[in-house]
């Protein structure tokens, strides 16, 4: 740790880091747009620039410099003494805010970044009130550079955030600054559109509205929108993000900063994975089925209904007919509800977990360039396994004891007619009954199934109960690594249907809202290894 | 807060006993009652035949119906900002935005619904609008068979600029130094909020 | 310069003839320290512009390096400067013999020549006498039959100032955009392929022969303390004889311009109006200020940024200074590199402000803004990566400040709406 | 301004094309990255030579040598867009460079310019009807004791007067100059075996004295 002053307070930081980074992290609003923490380090839009004090050259005594350096590019060391409040900095802040605007075409009305845009805070923050330039803009022209994303030029402040990315992270360098001076842009070679799976954070490391997502382009002004907390379930990495929604509907997933997961990233397989939540297909009402007689009973009867059909069939037959078909999509939380549950109608339950989503194989970044020697340290990964709390439902399983199955042998067991009664929890957003699981829905003398859409078993089952997305639930999920991480419920589900943890909570015979926190507390008494979750640390909302 | 170097003490004045009978400002009422009363009798009318009458409005700040505006090529004004929806106390408006088949237009509106029946006539949309695009006119009657009728869309709103085109609402009604202030008698009939403070 | 205008310069033959390579010889009998010693001693001061001690240059050298790399900066692109090209035309063999004794100093193995490229003519010049000194054994394996091996290899630039800026001319040799590196590292640690680099002026190493043949204190003999040795300093623009000469560092700007045997006076009917000294970077000169000395320091006393390459551009009192404002600005405004806000957006801002008011449209404020915009880019040091906005501010506040009563009175003369015409047409 | 975007999803270099590069370009490019450390750092002289050799670096040459460098495509066009003397669409046969620094516009650069400008009935980076001629500027060729002058092609034209301009244009061989050329550095592509003596083993050594 090393002490350093920054505007006469004393500061302790990590060694070796980057003063702007230090300020930014204790709280100091310093502007900034080429520095991105996860990027390398390329201080060219000198907006972060600061006083220093060094030894003066005849009298070695510590004295302001009498020039100024980027806090991007100083690394922290012991006994620092900078400040940003003094009044060369704030001017050449100034005058660097209307440099940045000479040319900026001020079409924040129209431009999605709006509200978000470091632009408008910086000047109103930093800026002067007026350009004085009177002579023409340059004006530059707005390219398509690739499937989801926008690019207009003339908002940009070459800043090449954007193309240090491509380079660094993602590794596979759509993206250039052509040209040279006042006329550089941000371009691809054309035909080369950028189109990694990695591509949307270019969209949000981008300080100014010049790469935006044509996936949210005009949808909503960004003030409107309410930032969530979430996972993303796209796969077994667990990326912490944020959800971005507004009367209810979610319109944009963002990363959030992790670093024992993510750092600042996601990719665009989870990015643009949200859309099934908005499906008109989903099943949002709970449905009871006697002979051909459906019903939707009300939520409220729905607890005793259940509770009274399994402990009717466990009389009429034998406990250990019961078996449990977990998802790897349910939070650990209401995974152990169900758990509870069964285990308490049927102690000698069997569980299982259902299949867990495999597509292709893993893939690294920063993908290695051609030709070179040695693959780059990695800094991202986008798992095979597509399901967010495989390891979660596993541990839960390993510690609840019991007949615990793999699927396969489930399946096996179940079309032999060893079960009669079954809760199968789907929740996946892909169809995933295939054909030997879709036979098993007839094999059951009583079938809960709870799901996000119809398929076979719901056809077939006694009892179907609506599954919500995440982004509906709240609770943990336990990544790849085994780090379990929480997510809050952004939006409420869609009308008739209610969030799982609630059915499960009341069904499992509390009362009461649930709430993954209260649900921790419950499974901490039972198992307290279940219970620790880790919150990636807040950072600042000014250090972008 | 209120800083206390800007709180004003006032004492109510003292009334004298003749005042405390309080017949001269008795007989003082009655005399503006019974000249108005005279007034109406024999000289002027004040009630307006209404619809067949219109009333004479104060039209510097009269505060009616909303309309859209059209630009110099008769497309809408408007660029789907939504600044009037997000300036709107009452979330009233209703906006879509999408990119505009104009080439020097980047955004416009796919939908533009407005529920002037929620609506409190703040005139803060059009305080709001960067593009002048959103404006009160001067209408009032307006009505309507359902509570769907009253919001009005895109094409309605524009319809309302086309019938009131010759009309230009003045944007920022100038509140103060309108000729009725200080002299209540010259002001002409106060509707849409005169208050001369 | 012995050798410039000598019949067949650029032969190995006529350089050998005339003590060529002599001096490679005895710095490779020495040890490199001794040798970097001798340059330190000499206190030669780079060429180029900024005048920094090549010897303490070369010490900055880490120790323990196992690699260095020379990097030759042929790429004179300061108007109106063309020294460079003067060495490499008539006389290649010195520079090859000073590359060999920096890169024998700084234990270099390969040298970078970074030439220009707009020099077509010099390039098959120097290529064909980098040929004679492989073929003669002063490059390659075995340099002059020691154990010291030496490749040099020419890599041409392609038009762009800013590539004459160290860290931009690394930048450009690694095959990318000549975007100068933010320092530190500096390249003496980490420059070209990450390996400790030395980045010299043509001009630097074609002292280093004579430095080594003659000894530190010949060298130091010639003019001021400060400013040792000979320099080379170029006359352009209507004189008598334009042209690139040699003297010491305590000749003033006036001798440049009217001596016999350099200048020679201006052309006939023409007279001095300014005077840009030391290539356009570093500011102008009024004709009162002719007496300026032309070393490291006396530049500072005339508001000046420094010596800079010392090559003299005089412009004459029939040319309108704005022409000449305008010149300057679109140069900088052409040639940043648009990595650094301050740089990119000052200097297009000028050019546009000075085309303008050339255009006669400017208005009194303009003058005012472009003083701002000048000292808002260059208020400072450390407002930008490398020196090219020092380098464009200077030349316009020297021009702004030391002629304004012509250009307000330009600007007065101007006929009335013509601003307002001028810029309604073009927004 | 406008709101239309430029399509860069759209292909500029058809996949099937026959390669642009002869065998000898490639092998020479290839021959220049023994001079480096990095393949990359060859990309200047490769330019270089793709540009001598077709007049212009096209779409399609700058992918081939991107290949050959192992960069990306968007690397070379990077680069070759921040400097000047690279030019991306076809230019005539010889393409003239008038320089405007200040030593020539003082002494005339600007008339000589128009002149030619007037002469070939092209602006600037324009290419005269014929083919024959394109026209340039730049900020300056260091030539200023020369001043005003002019490059074609490869011939620096010093103290250009206006009178000169026709015979200049005239001149078949006003773009070529006459000295003797390296061998190593000239020699047509295609004969290119011998490099400098020992350009390939060097760049392997680490060690120093």
């Amino acid at each position: 740790m090393a002490k350093i002053i920054i505007d006469n307070q004393e500061l302790e930081c990590r060694e070796g880091m980057p003063v702007l980074r230090a300020a930014l992290e204790a709280g100091w609003d310093i502007p900034h747009y080429c520095y991105h923490p996860g990027l390398s380090v390329a201080a060219s839009c000198r907006l972060c620039l600061m006083e220093m004090k060094m030894p003066h050259p005849k009298t070695r005594e510590m004295d302001w410099a009498p020039k100024l350096f980027p806090a991007c590019q100083t690394p922290v060391r012991d006994g620092l003494e900078v400040r940003f409040n003094s009044d060369v900095v704030k001017t050449a802040q100034e005058s660097c805010m209307e440099f940045f605007l000479l040319n900026h075409p001020l079409d924040c009305p129209v431009c999605d970044q709006a509200g978000e845009c470091c632009l408008q805070d910086y000047s109103y923050k930093f800026g002067r009130a007026e350009s004085r330039m009177v002579d023409p803009k340059v004006v530059n022209p707005k390219k398509d550079i690739g499937p989801h994303t926008l690019l207009y030029t003339d908002r940009c402040v070459t800043c090449t955030r954007c193309v240090r990315f491509t380079r660094e992270i993602a590794g596979t360098g759509e993206l250039c600054l052509v040209q040279r001076g006042s006329k550089n842009e941000i371009d691809v070679f054309p035909g080369r559109p950028l189109d990694n799976p990695m591509q949307g954070n270019v969209v949000d490391i981008c300080p100014v509205g010049c790469l935006l997502d044509k996936d949210f382009l005009f949808k909503r002004r960004v003030w409107e929108l309410t930032g969530t907390s979430s996972i993303c379930p796209g796969c077994a990495t667990g990326c912490s993000i944020r959800v971005d929604h507004a009367d209810n509907r979610v319109y944009r997933l963002k990363p959030r900063y992790n670093p024992k997961v993510n750092d600042w990233w996601m990719c665009d397989e989870g990015r643009f994975g949200f859309k099934y939540t908005q499906d008109n297909a989903r099943i949002i009402k709970p449905m009871l089925r006697r002979g051909r007689e459906e019903t939707s009973p009300s939520w409220r009867e729905i607890p005793d209904i259940v509770r009274f059909r399994f402990q009717d069939h466990v009389r009429a037959s034998s406990a250990d007919k019961v078996v449990a078909v977990l998802s790897p999509f349910m939070a650990t939380e209401e995974a152990w509800l169900l758990i509870r549950f069964i285990r308490e109608v049927a102690p000698e339950a069997a569980l299982a977990m259902g299949p867990v989503p495999v597509e292709g194989e893993p893939q690294a970044f920063p993908c290695a360039p051609p030709g070179a020697p040695s693959m780059p340290d990695v800094k991202f990964t986008i798992l095979e396994e597509k399901c967010p709390n495989r390891r979660g439902i596993e541990q839960l399983l390993e510690v609840s004891g019991g007949t615990v199955l793999t699927f396969e042998a489930f399946s096996e067991q179940a079309a032999k007619g060893d079960f009669t009664a079954a809760w199968i929890v789907g929740g996946y957003p892909k169809p995933w009954v295939e054909k030997d699981t879709a036979k098993l829905g007839s094999k059951f003398g009583l079938l809960v199934v709870q799901d996000l859409f119809e398929n076979k078993l719901t056809e077939a089952a006694a009892i179907v109960l609506p599954a919500c997305a995440w982004v509906e639930r709240d609770g943990s999920f336990v990544n790849a690594k085994g780090l379990a991480q929480p997510f809050e419920r952004a939006i409420s589900p869609p009308d008739g249907a209610m969030r799982d943890g609630q059915y499960l909570f009341e069904i499992a015979g509390f009362e009461g809202l649930y709430s993954g926190q209260r649900v921790r507390e419950l499974m901490a008494e039972a198992t307290a290894s279940l219970t620790e979750v880790y919150e990636a640390p807040p950072i600042p909302a000014h250090a972008h | 807060m209120i800083p206390d170097e800007d709180i004003i003490q006032l004492e109510a004045p003292q009334l004298s006993s003749p005042e405390r009978l309080y017949l001269p400002q008795i007989v003082d009422g009655m005399r503006v009652t019974l000249a108005h009363l005279g007034k109406s009798l024999f000289k002027e009318t004040m009630t307006v035949q209404y619809p067949e009458e219109k009333r004479d409005l104060r039209v510097e700040n009269y505060r009616g119906v909303h309309r859209l505006n059209r630009d110099e090529k008769d497309r809408v004004a408007c660029v789907a900002c939504f600044m009037c929806a997000t300036a709107c106390p009452v979330h009233c408006i209703h906006i879509e935005g999408g990119e505009s088949p104009w080439e020097d237009r980047e955004k416009y509106p796919v939908k533009f619904d407005l529920d002037e029946l929620r609506c409190i006539y703040c005139g803060m949309c059009e305080e709001a609008c960067p593009v002048d695009a959103i404006e009160l006119t001067h209408t009032y009657d307006l009505v309507g068979r359902s509570r769907e009728e009253m919001i009005l869309g895109k094409e309605e709103l524009l319809a309302i600029y086309d019938a009131t085109k010759a009309e230009k609402p003045r944007k920022n009604p100038r509140i103060t130094g309108y000729p009725g202030t200080g002299n209540p008698s010259a002001a002409g009939p106060s509707l849409a909020g005169g208050n001369p403070s | 310069m012995k050798n410039v205008g000598v019949d067949g310069s650029t032969t190995l033959k006529v350089y050998e003839s005339r003590g060529g390579y002599v001096a490679a010889r005895k710095a490779l009998a020495m040890d490199t320290n001794a040798v970097v010693e001798e340059v330190k001693k000499a206190n030669l001061r780079g060429r180029g512009g900024a005048g920094f001690p090549a010897g303490v240059k070369w010490g900055f050298l880490p120790k323990d390096r196992t690699t260095t790399l020379l990097c030759v900066n042929a790429d004179e692109s300061e108007p109106p400067t063309f020294c460079n090209r003067v060495l490499m035309e008539h006389d290649p063999h010195q520079l090859i013999e000073g590359t060999i004794i920096a890169a024998y100093a700084t234990r270099s193995q390969v040298a970078y020549i970074y030439m220009r490229g707009e020099f077509h003519e010099q390039f098959h010049v120097l290529q064909k006498a980098i040929d004679e000194a492989y073929e003669a054994g002063y490059l390659g394996k075995k340099v002059l039959g020691t154990d010291y091996a030496l490749e040099c290899y020419i890599h041409r630039g392609a038009g762009a100032y800013v590539c004459g800026e160290e860290t931009g001319l690394i930048e450009s040799l690694e095959g990318k955009r000549g975007q100068p590196r933010i320092k530190p590292p500096f390249p003496a640690i980490e420059g070209l392929f990450r390996r400790p680099t030395v980045v010299n002026n043509v001009e630097t190493l074609s002292c280093l022969p004579h430095i080594m043949e003659r000894g530190a204190d010949w060298f130091t003999g010639i003019g001021p303390p400060h400013s040792a040795g000979p320099k080379l300093f170029c006359v352009s623009g209507p004189v008598n004889k334009p042209g690139c000469y040699e003297a010491a560092m305590d000749i003033t700007v006036r001798e440049l311009i009217e001596r016999d045997d350099m200048g020679g006076g201006m052309l006939s009917g023409r007279k001095v109006k300014a005077v840009f000294p030391g290539g356009l970077s570093m500011g102008v000169l009024t004709v009162d200020e002719l007496d300026m000395k032309m070393d490291f320091e006396d530049p500072r006393n005339y508001s000046l940024l420094g010596l800079g390459t010392a090559a003299a551009v005089v412009v004459d009192d029939a040319t309108d200074i704005r022409l000449v404002l305008r010149n300057v600005a679109r140069f900088y405004g052409t040639e940043s590199c648009g990595q650094c806000t301050q740089c990119r957006e000052g200097t297009s801002w000028m050019q546009r402000i000075a085309q303008r008011i050339e255009s006669g449209a400017g208005r009194m404020e303009d003058l005012d803004l472009l003083l701002e915009t000048a000292r808002n880019m260059g208020m400072m040091p450390g407002l930008s990566i490398c020196g090219l906005s020092d380098g464009a501010t200077y030349p316009i506040e020297t021009i702004v400040k030391k002629f304004r009563p012509e250009l307000e009175a330009a600007i007065r003369s101007q006929p009335a709406g013509q601003v307002e015409a001028v810029l309604q047409a073009a927004n | 301004m406008s709101w239309k975007a430029i399509d860069r999803n759209q292909a500029v270099v058809d996949a099937d094309a026959p390669p642009l590069l002869s065998e000898g370009v490639r092998e020479k490019i290839l021959s220049y990255t023994h001079r480096y450390e990095t393949k990359r750092a060859a990309l200047l002289p490769a330019l270089h030579l793709v540009q001598n050799t077709l007049g212009h670096v096209s779409w399609q040459a700058m992918v081939e040598i991107a290949a050959l460098l192992d960069i990306q495509p968007s690397d070379v066009f990077d680069t070759l867009t921040f400097y000047t003397h690279f030019w991306t669409h076809p230019k005539g046969e010889k393409v003239i460079t008038v320089c405007r620094s200040l030593s020539c516009e003082v002494l005339g650069g600007a008339a000589v310019l128009d002149a030619l400008k007037a002469r070939l009935g092209i602006e600037e980076h324009g290419t005269s009807s014929d083919g024959q001629y394109s026209l340039v500027t730049e900020e300056c060729l260091a030539g200023c004791d020369h001043a005003p002058c002019m490059l074609i092609n490869e011939k620096l034209h010093k103290n250009v007067k206006l009178d000169d301009l026709e015979r200049i244009l005239a001149d078949g061989d006003n773009d070529r100059v006459d000295m003797p050329r390296s061998d190593l550095f000239d020699a047509p592509p295609v004969a290119e075996s011998k490099q400098p003596a020992s350009a390939t083993e060097d760049d392997s050594r680490t060690t120093d004295d």
